[in-house]
């Protein structure tokens, strides 16, 4: 059997990815650093954030100026919302930007409804109330959620085109802290259903982190901070894309079991030596 | 009449449209999304939709996020 | 600061190699199958062991009529050794099997002298005498070892070209089980001489154990099983040479530190929405 | 004279030489190498070397390992 | 200073018991091996499911006939519900079987409304809202749950008495998989309210899980098949009952922080043999 | 089956303890400390170190005022040696010294010799060799050594009464960081011959590690950092006494198995409530 | 009369009470919670409590459970 | 003479003893040990140990230890 990855693309809803790595514009040091760092990763999806204009002191200095909407589909974020509402609301004017772009990234959105400003940990309850909202008003919804596969079950249930489980709170870098539930998430979203994509949404850390998550059979990872805020970001970008192939492959390719010890990698006949005991 | 944006109250003149607002604002409006009292406006309803005293405004566009 | 591994060489002693990844021969299912996952593990060195001609029924079939001795370096090892005396021995005639090669790896060797034929655990002692002897022979000596830091230390002292602790036992595919070991052998090793190769030697099973080995810092990884073993042997040879490159890369860029929780990736002004408490 | 190869004993013709031990193997010679009493014999003195009785010799070459 | 246990009681709304560890009394072979592992458990609080009597075939051989009520006080759990509904009627039956038995356990109950029969994680959703309606109904509520931290502050604004997270899935004896999840568990819920109980309610597997749970600094632990299943129950419930006061001991004494590497730990100053370098 | 521990002595050598844990004298604020931390740990062996009297300014209070060696037996340890010459030189001293108090620790030592002085790490080369020497000068050698099982095997075969892997660099308070090994170890040490002693000497930080250690199926636990340096050694001397105790009888009592998920404790049928699907 | 028993139909005497269908069960009337109708009956109010024709009973007890 | 204790030089009458040493030294004796030129003197002996000069001489005691 052999490996083909050529093909091997990332589907959520009507969506296919080229890249399975979804990068975030946030926390640059500057905007060109942000749209190197893009190219460098790969990706070919990438969130963004809804803020309001800037009405004085506006520098004129725009994210889109810096943001090829031809090479990028737009992944438009609701973070900074506390409850479903405010997320729906944030959702639209979103939309509405990227109707005015063109960019196919207009009808889906990563959902994110946060619990408190401290943790940034999601609120479920909340986020499954909010997609019943936006499924309703016609959008394809990604979900940031914990790792807690019953809340995974629900908000697919709730019609999500994509459940995202966090590895660890965003931006703590501790990369996959429970793979047991991540593992129990992917046999409650992909049972009769195998194509649903399941996403690691924050946490990573490394290059590690990331081949780490992709061998658990996830579809794909979302990150921001690992990239933006190391010391080279440049550097880590390329980690990144590659960290996700080699992960995806490494869980295609079927890894080896772990044993307690030992077989020999050379043959154990016509050894010229004597063998002991 | 005096309008909300943004959260800041803001004098405008009778029967002034959203497109009128943006022009005062000088908004690049390629990037930019309007809410007026809490529904959004399609760009291509701009020009018709006329202001009216007590309005909440948010004009929005997009930032650097995760 | 950028990143630039074009030149990012692995030199142990007078070798220069362009891959950071050596890749074994064995346990293939067939040359065939060896050679397309050589060529696809992105290798320039691989190592080979040295048996007795089969006298009878000798196939004509050798390993070497599916090696490329002009574009790999071969690292001839002393498996199946299990005192100095026999390493040396066999030392030698890898030696002498190279120079009819003109193999550049006439100069060098993998050390293996190993305690027992269940687990095939390398004994420290006589692996430290063995170095002693081969040094003095004049070849460039990769100490095949545990992790134990002390260890490592005696066999540089002995001469060794470079020390290859073990993650894991050979063929365990755990992984590096005892990182902290692995960040004391470099802190010895590299102390005054941060150019001293330390290769993981052993014990990888994924793509995502070579990331973690590179993350650590250390030279390379040398690998086999995990590669001939897997399912699919071309898809995870190619995992373990982006999964080298990737911790490489991740390594020299500078990841961010490990938090609790949580620092946003969107910009927490401008919000439309209202904030809890 | 008996000689001892790769642990089998085997009859030669007085005076062979590790060449003509070589050719009755049938060995292909670029891939291997010969010992004889521990101590390996370089290619280049295959041909001046004559065996004797009681010759231990090893004929190995590369196999796959890791 | 000194650590006194002696007056180191757990306190769950009302209640005040000498054990902090809780067992349950289910899977056992036989009534009478349930009744001696109990005792030498230590505990003085155990968990007990509300069923329908057998009409036939009733043995007259009843659980009850094997619990010393005046010694235990017995938290009754709504096993086996699967909505709010059913949680609320379960926990009213309990109640009225425990005032009959006039056991100080009537007044709470152990809140479990599950989301599936396979692995029998809690429902978030339906748990919150099952614990409104029972604290409307006058009960103090102990709710099992996952670690997630947001749910965890939710049913503590929901009126609970104590949240219970999960180490791991019931049964599965995996013990603690996100010490970082129960570590921002307690800093939800203990935030300015120091001594607001938290237990952690299943997924212990043996006594080590226990000890790394209370230094935590988690309140107490809840646990029935690890003591019930093991090889040997009567052991195991004594091991348990050492390693929980070993925990709750060990995080009141402060423990030594993690170093890389080593402390002398005898004087380095006297020695009669030479220092190297 | 039912475990009985009243007998589970620790056997090393000719000498029997009736407490698996042995618990050092250093590192404590005063004598009077480290006399009533030795109390509470409940140990009967302690180590203890030799150095040179100082001959000015002898305060003449001597840590022996604050030893009753009726109830204790002394271990001599080697620390300071970084040569097996000094090793025996020590070890000779310290029992000449044992004699002069008639305590019966006069006949065995725990065996250190270490390789430098950052570490604190023990050289397995020269830990050999020195057993070899005190064996021969007839003494019972405890070899403090690294969790290498090869080294393990070697220090059993010079005749080492018992093998003492640390479980990670002294007074790291790391814990157990290679299980893996420690299995090893005691496969090597105890196959034919499972009585042999093991025990994990160095590296336990809180009482969890020394549980874990015991689950392992080690004979006893060797600390001092961990209670005399904890914020309060008393209470930590007694979480290691119940922890030891603990992690003995998880282990004689057989543990359940882990798995991914889930086995309900309460039984499933007679549930008056609905399941779902 | 006919009533329903922790899911089983059964055939009551016509003004039956919850305390003469325990007896015929023969039930240990410490260990048991009555509910009827998915209310609780509590045990005071067993006597007085006549029972009508398709009521749901639930007879539950305490059993093992973590 | 002169002589070394503890790697300090110390001068001694000539033909003291060890237990001359440790008498001057004021040293407990139940709790020590003496070793001269790395070989233990045991305490039965040290009464008959006559020093001689550049004696190297250890005396160690317990002291706390892991």
């Amino acid at each position: 059997m052999s490996t083909d990855v050529s093909a091997d693309t990332l589907r959520v809803g009507t969506h296919t990815l080229s890249s399975r790595l979804i990068v975030g514009t946030g926390k640059y040091a500057t905007h060109a650093e942000m749209q190197k760092s893009l190219e460098l990763s790969g990706t070919d999806c990438i969130t963004v954030a809804v803020r309001r204009e800037r009405l004085i002191d506006a520098d004129g200095n725009n994210l889109l100026d810096f943001i090829d909407t031809e090479r990028y589909t737009l992944l438009p974020n609701t973070a900074g919302c506390f409850n479903a509402d405010d997320a729906v609301r944030v959702a639209r004017l979103g939309r509405e930007i990227l109707l005015g772009l063109e960019n196919p990234g207009a009808d889906w959105v990563k959902l994110e409804v946060l619990s408190d400003t401290r943790t940034l940990l999601p609120d479920p309850v909340a986020t499954i109330e909010a997609t019943e909202m936006l499924v309703a008003d016609g959008f394809q919804v990604l979900c940031y959620s914990t790792d807690d596969p019953v809340v995974a079950r629900r908000l697919k249930e709730a019609g999500a085109a994509s459940v995202m489980p966090a590895g660890s709170p965003i931006g703590s870098g501790q990369g996959i802290l429970n793979p047991n539930n991540i593992r129990i998430c992917m046999e409650y979203l992909k049972e009769n259903d195998p194509d649903y994509p399941v996403i690691v949404d924050a946490g990573v850390g490394t290059a590690s982190d990331v081949a780490e998550a992709m061998e658990l059979g996830v579809d794909g990872v979302l990150l921001n901070t690992a990239v933006a805020h190391a010391a080279d970001p440049y550097g880590m970008a390329r980690a990144m894309r590659l960290a996700t192939e080699a992960g995806r492959l490494a869980y295609l390719s079927g890894r080896i079991p772990k044993k307690l010890y030992a077989t020999a990698s050379s043959p154990e006949e016509g050894v010229i030596s004597l063998k002991p005991r | 009449m005096r309008v909300d944006v943004n959260g800041e109250p803001r004098e405008l003149p009778d029967g002034s449209t959203i497109t009128d607002l943006l022009q005062e604002l000088k908004l690049d409006r390629r990037y930019l999304a309007v809410e007026r009292n809490r529904e959004v406006v399609p760009r291509e309803r701009h020009n018709e939709t006329r202001l009216v005293g007590g309005d909440q405004l948010e004009v929005v566009t997009l930032v650097g996020g995760g």
